[in-house]
């Protein structure tokens, strides 16, 4: 790792509209930060907390679940599953003393490839302002402190 | 110097671990009990809903789960300011006497009975449950497994499963019995208090009516004046399940009795430095070490101490029993460490009584077997006699019951100190200078602990083998001079 | 360790991607790296999506035995089906095949060049450790049943019906109101031609009604739609008229007789009355009145049957009830239109309070000779011809407070009030407007020709319309306060009349309405289109197709034109006789599911029943939409999906991660 | 083989409870089945039980060895690489050893706090904050207790296991079915399923074997059982709103809690091919809240208090966040596989 910390985020996207805000902000040449690694899932509906555990288990910084508008969903309503799941996760990943700040969902519509770069590019300065996610290092018990105590209200939802 | 290490005995949590250090002249400088084991519930438990406690703390011990399941289910009751009704408290009960008829007997007759039975010099692979079986019979053998089926059979049919029951909360239970149960349970009741009988009858013909035994009881070597601890009722009889706790001095003086809530009056623990297990004592007394007397604040809590704590059993045959058994042993208190056995028995006869008792009470098949608990949680103790021991759960909670301070003082660790001491009497009185008595130490110092029940001891010899123990005598730089061991 | 052989092939895209992508250096990291990874070739060229580039890879498959591929290029919505197509002709199935982007996702995204590499790498690695759990899938075919099924008899629904049935399939054509016609019927000119709508609408209405491939109800409703494209089963919910259809000859002698009159608020805007039993106006098809039970005495009071005691062919029947009829379509187009901005929101404008001011459609009314007063331009009184009016574009449009979007079709129908005012009372009209938009063929020349009109222009935005009075000359007028943005000023225009050219909006039950068929609104409540240039007719939905003001607000000709784009493309399907959709899809394992129900009701689409005798549930493929919502709620693990398993995405994690070629993070004590 | 012919069993617990032991104990006559066709090598309960006995065994000479427990300390890692090493089949026997069970709760903490929590109680009295050593010079001489592991670990964290036997404590059915199976196994009638298989228990979970009445599951709130004025004997629990984990738990007790109107807490683990327990338990949980509103939403989560606890009661240790080692490793290139 480089002495500056650049943090690795996997992001969740959507077929139907936040994978194809990433198409769009690329046609449209829309800059952000190269920390964040897209997974493309048919919904985000199936978004599966194990992904996430995994990801952070397996070194990520962050992760970055994102669907379709409330009530824009391909699938009708499944985001609005996937709004339970992260507001569950959210609190058992807090009860293990990760940050609420490192996952977020964030609703974005095919069109809003300008929206999904500034959400990315306002993920990573929060995410650097958190630093590494220590994890290898609670795994191993070391002085991990169940440091976050209540859910800030900034749910990006 | 030398140092005699038996590594490892019947364990408590993780391995015991007996350290004899001899001085220059051979003789016992002192011993160490190790218990080299620490799991952390008392932090782990901080942050979980206190509902969850009678389950987590069921884990402590697979042996007693049903002691911690009861101590939690009270601890929680008093957090919540609530009081399960009559039929919750008579049903957890129930359940309670039937585990301790379970646990009783198999000690008696797995554990501490062998010795008795079979005699303390036969050699030690007959020294087990089969031993006992083939001396006193097949027969007999199959009713202890029947007694062990039993008491089991209770537990699951009110707590709902064999091993770490689970349906005591905060209120009482998440179910009743139905009258076909509590036929079964009255019919194997009435069976439990013959069994018990038999157990004390066997006893008397074994062991009382034999001189050896006799002195061996009342031997110097197993006594320790020490304090006396046991749960009471408001008559001052022996209960397993509520009351309070009453301290007899080794005069047998009451010197006072505690409610749960005082017992940070009462008790305290010490930390040595060389074992993860705490050294509780009486606070108001105060530690002086590992010494006896009405000066040291050492205690024990056993089925003995409770008797010595008590001014009788509730039940009448278990109080005849408990009149002949002070008569015997020349009146209270009895400090002879492996009258423990005895006094167990006299426990066993209680519970079975209690057994029929609960079975018969109109109330114990009603469905009003909880209370909802409409108090703001706070903080609260539950202490229930353990056959091993008082044991009492600390908790305090936030205003959602959400724990955030636990303790606990489990049964065994009461009697760490005074088995520590009975240890160390043993080695003492059997090595004198450098020359060690094999056989006569592995036993006697096996004996000196057993006759406590640690932990795990019911579990230890209900199979054909033998007694995990050998003694390597090192020097100081820990080279083995020599080895003695067991062969069977 | 996988047996799977892996060729891996980076595109330059011309400079696209090697622009900011060290292309090479990632295909030989990839090489090497990613070896024991099961990756067996490992190249980087100009175009992959060329036809050379795809002949690389063919080639590969058939000499090196490859037996997954994996593509780093654009996004897949591009040419995931160009690269499996190649697969397909070197006999890999298709599905065998990754398309990963590092154009848009890298290349076109970042600029420093080595990050961009890096992350390439990470996301090259993702698609190697996916790509192994991939599995060798076919497409699903679905028959296509050869009915459609209209809903929204307006102009773009009745088009659409006609194109299907002139081609010879039949057409269930469902619409709310007593008859088919929508807006247009309410129109009296159109623009820019000024040629009469009913003119040019009524002999379309009429061929709906006589054609024998179109089946219509109307007076109805969809109350339900079940199953998929290819295979719709509707629900519609005819209301009852109270009227026998089979004996009513349309003489409209009941509308006559009846004695109850009531305002009519659909379609004469309120400004005309209707009877209670009543066909809304003379062209109606189909030509049958309904009886309005709300409003009839007979219903409401028990006496009256007045239509009854005087129908020459005893067509009226009270006992009628509403009946549910269900029909089988292979396709669905939605032709629901739009409704009128509520021009009440607007305080400051009046309307509701101030007597002469009107809406645009009142206005339709108004200038319509078949409406309330023969087409004569008068004020409220009914008598009074205006001498000025004000004409104010964007109601309801192009504001942040109501509607953000341009409603189209304001601007031209200003001009055509202004016009239809000066022609038939020479008042003098002025417009107000903010930008004037007058694309499209032959508008802007409209706009010329009013300017020469004389007709006035101000641009601003209208701040207030006033009866209050602060200058002579104002008295009993209407005051229309602007800010004349050309030259700097706050003007008070007093006039006799304003008309309120109304935005379009979204029907007020456009969500449920999507609900229903399965497809999804934008925010502002117009149905979403699969592409909003490429594919403005079709919906996410498959089989579900869009047509009209639905899809958001839009004139007559483009509305006529959708309703023959999406017959054209429903005429398509059916002359496959079946679709292809990708295998993507739920499946439970019997053995670990232990019908605990909870994912019975993760499906909106009907797709998982439960089996009550083997207490077990079941997923439809044919309802299933692979959405994979329901996989990832199974407790038991015992749903999983194709295309995206959780070993592709759990595997595909650790590719990004990079943990297949980095050390273990903790190390393992040893003894 | 020794000498009497008969294949060398062991039985071994690290930091667990004894209830394993008990259990074993309570498939009562089948104990007799054990000793007849084994000779019992090393079974720390029944008898001698010297390290260095079995450090002199040769490799694999061992047949089966059941190991309970967790790696709480040095002293139990150890005993389980000297174990690998000597048995040929090591089974992971109970929840502590499969996934670290409650003692596994530990790891949400650091040592610091499980000792002050422990040696500051409050009926402890320690002025001067004594703490136990690792090694401690007493006058006579140095004492050792083995060191305390920063985090508790399951057994194939540490060393790789053949099967896995799950349950707090397994039951005893099972266990007698295992050991009938095992001898048929020595008898030539019955072969040993794949290594990494999960024995004694079943593939599905504890619904399928509850008997309650289950509907489509609509949550409106979340319950504390203590709340409950009664508890629907009939109906699943999950629908009267308590939590209760059956639904993830694989079957294999015979739904004893849910039998008893007790909620399942999950001790019999995750169901076969499940990455993360608890990641099951979230999605399934969150996924029948019958509220699209973040606040509602919010108030109906109010009703699980402790979700860590309440999802990783038993297996935070073997979960991918509070495992030992990285979970994707050892796990299979997708962490799959591993139950």
């Amino acid at each position: 790792m480089t002495d500056a910390f650049e943090p690795v985020i996997i992001g969740f996207t959507c077929n139907w509209c936040s994978y194809r805000a990433a198409d769009l902000a690329g046609t449209a040449r829309v800059k952000y930060p190269p920390n964040v690694r897209l997974i493309r899932l048919m919904c985000s509906g199936r978004l599966d907390p194990t992904f996430v555990f995994k990801a952070l288990a397996g070194g990520a910084d962050g992760v970055l679940i994102s669907g379709c508008h409330p009530g824009e969903c391909h699938y009708i309503e499944q985001n609005y599953k996937a709004l339970r799941r992260y507001l569950l996760l959210r609190r058992t990943l807090v009860g293990m003393g990760v940050e609420p700040g490192r996952v977020k969902l964030v609703w974005a519509s095919a069109a809003e490839g300008v929206k999904l770069a500034e959400e990315i590019t306002k993920m990573v300065a929060e995410i650097k302002e958190l630093g590494p996610l220590q994890w290898p290092q609670w795994a191993q018990g070391n002085g991990h402190v169940a440091k976050v105590e209540a859910i800030p209200e900034e749910a990006a939802v | 110097m030398q140092r005699v290490t038996i590594d490892p005995i019947t364990r408590l949590e993780g391995h015991g671990k007996i350290e004899i250090f001899l001085n220059e002249d051979g003789d016992v400088a002192n011993t160490y009990f190790q218990i080299p084991e620490l799991r952390g519930f008392e932090r782990f438990c901080v942050g979980r809903p206190v509902e969850e406690m009678p389950l987590l703390t069921n884990r402590i011990c697979g042996v007693c789960p049903e002691a911690h399941h009861m101590a939690a289910a009270k601890a929680a009751d008093a957090v919540y300011h609530v009081e399960p009704p009559p039929a919750g408290k008579k049903l957890r009960e129930l359940l309670y006497s039937g585990f301790y008829f379970t646990d009783h007997t198999t000690h008696f007759y797995a554990l501490g009975g062998p010795d008795f039975v079979m005699g303390p010099t036969s050699p030690v692979a007959e020294r087990n449950i089969l031993g006992v079986i083939h001396k006193v019979g097949l027969e007999i053998g199959g009713k202890v497994i029947q007694a062990r089926k039993y008491g089991h059979t209770i537990v699951e049919m009110i707590g709902g499963r064999k091993v770490h029951p689970c349906t005591s909360i905060p209120g009482g239970l998440t179910k009743g019995i139905t009258e076909d149960q509590r036929q079964e349970i009255e019919k194997m009741g009435r069976w439990a208090i013959e069994f018990a009988q038999f157990s004390l009858q066997l006893f008397s013909d074994i062991v009382l009516g034999n001189k050896e035994y006799l002195d061996l009881i009342l031997g110097d070597i197993y006594t320790h004046k020490t304090y006396s601890i046991g749960l009471v009722d408001e008559n001052n009889k022996i209960n397993f399940y509520d009351g309070k706790v009453s301290v007899v001095a080794p005069d047998g003086e009451r010197i006072g009795k505690y409610a749960p809530n005082e017992y940070t009056d009462w008790i305290a623990e010490r930390v040595e430095p060389w074992t993860y297990l705490k050294f509780p004592y009486l606070k108001k007394v105060g530690w002086k070490g590992f010494v006896d007397g009405k000066d040291s604040g050492v205690y024990f809590a056993t089925p003995l101490s409770r008797l010595n704590a008590a001014d009788g059993m509730a039940t009448p045959l278990a109080q005849e029993q408990y009149e002949k058994f002070y008569s015997t042993l020349g009146g209270k208190p009895v400090h002879q460490r492996l009258a423990i056995h005895w006094a167990r028995l006299v426990e066993l006869l209680y519970a079975a009584e209690r057994i029929v008792e609960l079975a018969t009470d109109p109330e114990i098949t009603s469905d009003k077997f909880h209370t909802v608990p409409t108090e703001k949680p706070t903080e609260g103790v539950g202490i229930v006699e353990a056959p091993r021991g008082t044991l009492t759960h600390h908790y305090k909670t936030d205003e959602r019951g959400i724990l955030t301070e636990v303790n606990l003082i489990v049964g065994t660790t009461n009697n760490y100190a005074p088995i520590t001491m009975s240890i160390k009497k043993a080695a003492q009185s059997l090595i004198k200078k450098g020359t060690v008595v094999n056989e006569g130490l592995l036993n006697m110092v096996e004996m000196a602990f057993r006759a406590y029940d640690p932990c795990f001891g019911c579990a230890t010899h209900s199979l054909p083998g033998q007694m995990p123990l050998e003694v390597t005598i090192r020097n100081a730089n820990g080279e083995p001079v020599e080895v003695l061991k067991q062969n069977c | 360790m996988t047996e799977e052989k892996i060729g891996v092939y980076i595109c330059h895209c011309g400079s696209n991607i090697a622009g900011t992508v060290d292309v090479v250096d990632v295909a030989k990291w990839a090489g090497e790296e990613l070896k024991d990874r099961g990756v067996v070739v490992s190249r980087d060229y100009k175009f992959m999506c060329s036809s050379l580039g795809q002949e690389l890879i063919e080639k590969d498959i058939k000499e090196l035995g490859l037996t997954r591929v994996v593509v780093g290029a654009c996004s897949p919505h591009l040419h995931e089906n160009t690269f499996r197509t190649a697969c397909d002709r070197a006999g890999l199935n298709p599905y065998l095949c990754e398309l990963v982007s590092i154009r848009e996702q890298v290349s076109w995204v970042h600029t420093d060049r080595q990050a961009a590499t890096e992350k390439s790498k990470a996301i090259v690695s993702g698609g190697v450790e996916r790509v192994v759990h991939n599995q060798p899938l076919e497409p699903l075919h679905v028959p296509i049943h050869p009915a459609t099924l209209v809903v929204g008899g307006g102009i773009a629904g009745i088009q659409s019906a006609l194109e299907l049935a002139d081609a010879g399939f039949p057409v269930y054509l469902v619409e709310r109101e007593p008859s088919i016609g929508g807006h247009m019927a309410q129109f009296d000119k159109t623009f820019p031609t000024l040629d009469c709508s009913a003119c040019i609408l009524t002999p379309k209405m009429v061929s709906v009604g006589g054609h024998k491939n179109i089946n219509m109800f109307t007076w109805s409703e969809v109350t339900q739609v079940d199953g998929y494209v290819g295979n719709f089963t509707v629900t519609i919910r005819k209301r009852a008229r109270y009227i026998n259809e089979e004996l009513c000859t349309g003489c409209v002698i009941c509308q006559e007789k009846c004695p109850k009159k009531i305002i009519d608020e659909v379609y004469d805007a309120g400004l005309g009355y209707r009877k209670a039993v009543y066909t809304p106006f003379p062209q109606a098809v189909p030509k049958y009145p309904v009886l309005d039970r709300e409003n009839c005495t007979y219903f409401q009071k028990g006496t009256c049957k007045a239509c009854e005691k005087f129908c020459p062919t005893g067509a009226i029947d009270f006992t009628q009830e509403d009946e549910y009829i269900t029909v089988q379509v292979g396709n669905i187009i939605l032709a629901t239109g739009f409704d009128l901005f509520d021009a009440r929101r607007i305080k400051q404008y009046g309307y509701g309070r101030l007597a002469n001011v009107f809406t645009s459609l009142e206005f339709e009314r108004l200038s319509n000779a078949a409406g309330p007063t023969n087409g004569n331009i008068v004020l409220r009184d009914g008598v009074t011809t205006p001498e000025s009016v004000g004409i104010i574009h964007c109601v309801g449009s192009r504001d942040k407070n109501y509607n953000n979007y341009c409603s189209v079709i304001c601007c031209m129908q200003s001009l055509k009030f202004a016009h239809l005012v000066e022609e038939r009372t020479g008042a003098q009209v002025t417009n107000f407007y903010i930008d004037m938009r007058t694309a499209f063929k032959a508008y802007d020349e409209f706009y010329q020709r009013l300017l020469e009109e004389g007709t006035q222009f101000i641009r601003g935005k209208v701040a207030e319309i006033t009866d209050a009075a602060r200058k002579p000359g104002e008295e009993g007028k209407l005051i229309i306060q602007v800010e004349d943005t050309l030259i700097g000023k706050q003007r008070r225009i007093p006039v006799d009349m304003v008309i309120l050219s109304c935005g379009l909006e979204p029907r007020h039950d456009a969500k449920e309405v999507a609900k229903l068929f399965g497809i999804s609104c934008s925010a502002d409540g117009w149905y979403i289109e699969k592409h909003p240039k490429l594919d403005p007719v079709a919906t996410m939905t498959e089989g579900v197709f869009i047509a009209g003001c639905v899809q958001g607000p839009k004139d007559i000709p483009a509305s006529v034109s959708q309703g023959a784009a999406a017959a054209a493309r429903v005429l398509g399907r059916i002359q496959q006789g079946e679709i292809a959709l990708e295998p993507v899809r739920a499946s439970i394992d019997e053995a670990k599911c232990s019908g605990c129900r909870i994912c019975n009701n993760m499906c909106p689409f009907n797709a998982i029943l439960f089996h009550e005798d083997r207490m077990v549930s079941e997923v439809n493929p044919a309802l299933c939409q692979g959405c994979g919502t329901c996989v990832a709620a199974c407790p038991a693990g015992a749903i999983s999906g194709t295309c995206f398993s959780n070993e592709q995405i759990l595997s595909q994690i650790e590719g990004l991660l990079l943990l297949n070629v980095r050390r273990p993070l903790v190390v393992e004590t040893v003894y | 083989m020794s000498a009497n012919g008969k294949p060398k069993f062991a039985m071994y617990w690290a930091a667990s409870c004894g209830g394993c032991e008990i259990s074993v104990l309570n498939i009562h006559e089948k104990i007799l089945d054990v000793d007849a066709n084994f000779e019992v090598a090393f079974w720390p309960v029944a008898m001698d039980a010297k390290y260095k006995d079995v450090e002199a065994m040769p490799d694999k000479s061992i047949l089966l060895t059941l190991f309970n427990g967790g790696m709480r300390n040095k002293e139990n890692e150890e005993i389980a690489h000297l174990l690998r090493r000597k048995s040929q089949i090591l089974v992971a026997f109970g929840s502590c050893a499969c996934e670290g069970c409650i003692p596994g709760l530990a790891n949400l903490s650091s040592t610091e706090q499980i000792f002050s929590a422990a040696y500051q109680s409050l009926s402890t009295v320690n002025p001067d904050n004594t703490q136990p050593q690792f090694e401690y010079g007493m006058p006579e001489g140095m004492i050792s207790i083995p060191e305390f592991n920063p985090v508790l670990k399951t057994l194939d964290q540490v060393v790789p296991v053949d099967y896995y036997m799950p349950g707090c404590p397994p039951e005893s059915h099972q266990i007698a079915a295992v050991v009938d199976l095992v001898i048929q196994v020595l008898q030539g009638q019955a072969t040993l399923p794949p290594p990494g298989t999960t024995i004694g228990a079943g593939a599905s979970t504890v619904c399928d074997d509850c008997p309650r009445l289950r509907n489509v599951k609509a949550i409106k709130k979340f319950v504390r059982i203590q709340d409950l004025n009664t508890i629907d004997p009939e109906l699943c629990l999950l629908e009267q709103g308590i939590p209760c984990n059956g639904p993830a738990t694989r079957n294999g007790c015979g739904a004893l809690c849910p039998k008893a109107s007790a909620q399942c807490i999950g001790c019999y683990g995750p169901a076969e091919g499940v990455v993360d327990y608890g990641a099951r338990l979230i999605g399934s949980y969150a996924s029948v809240i019958d509220s699209n509103d973040p606040d509602e939403i919010e108030r109906i989560l109010d009703g699980i208090p402790d979700p860590v606890g309440q999802f990783y009661r038993f297996n935070l240790a073997g979960s991918l966040m509070r495992a030992g080692t990285p979970a994707w490793k050892g796990n299979g290139s997708a962490g799959l596989g591993k139950t």
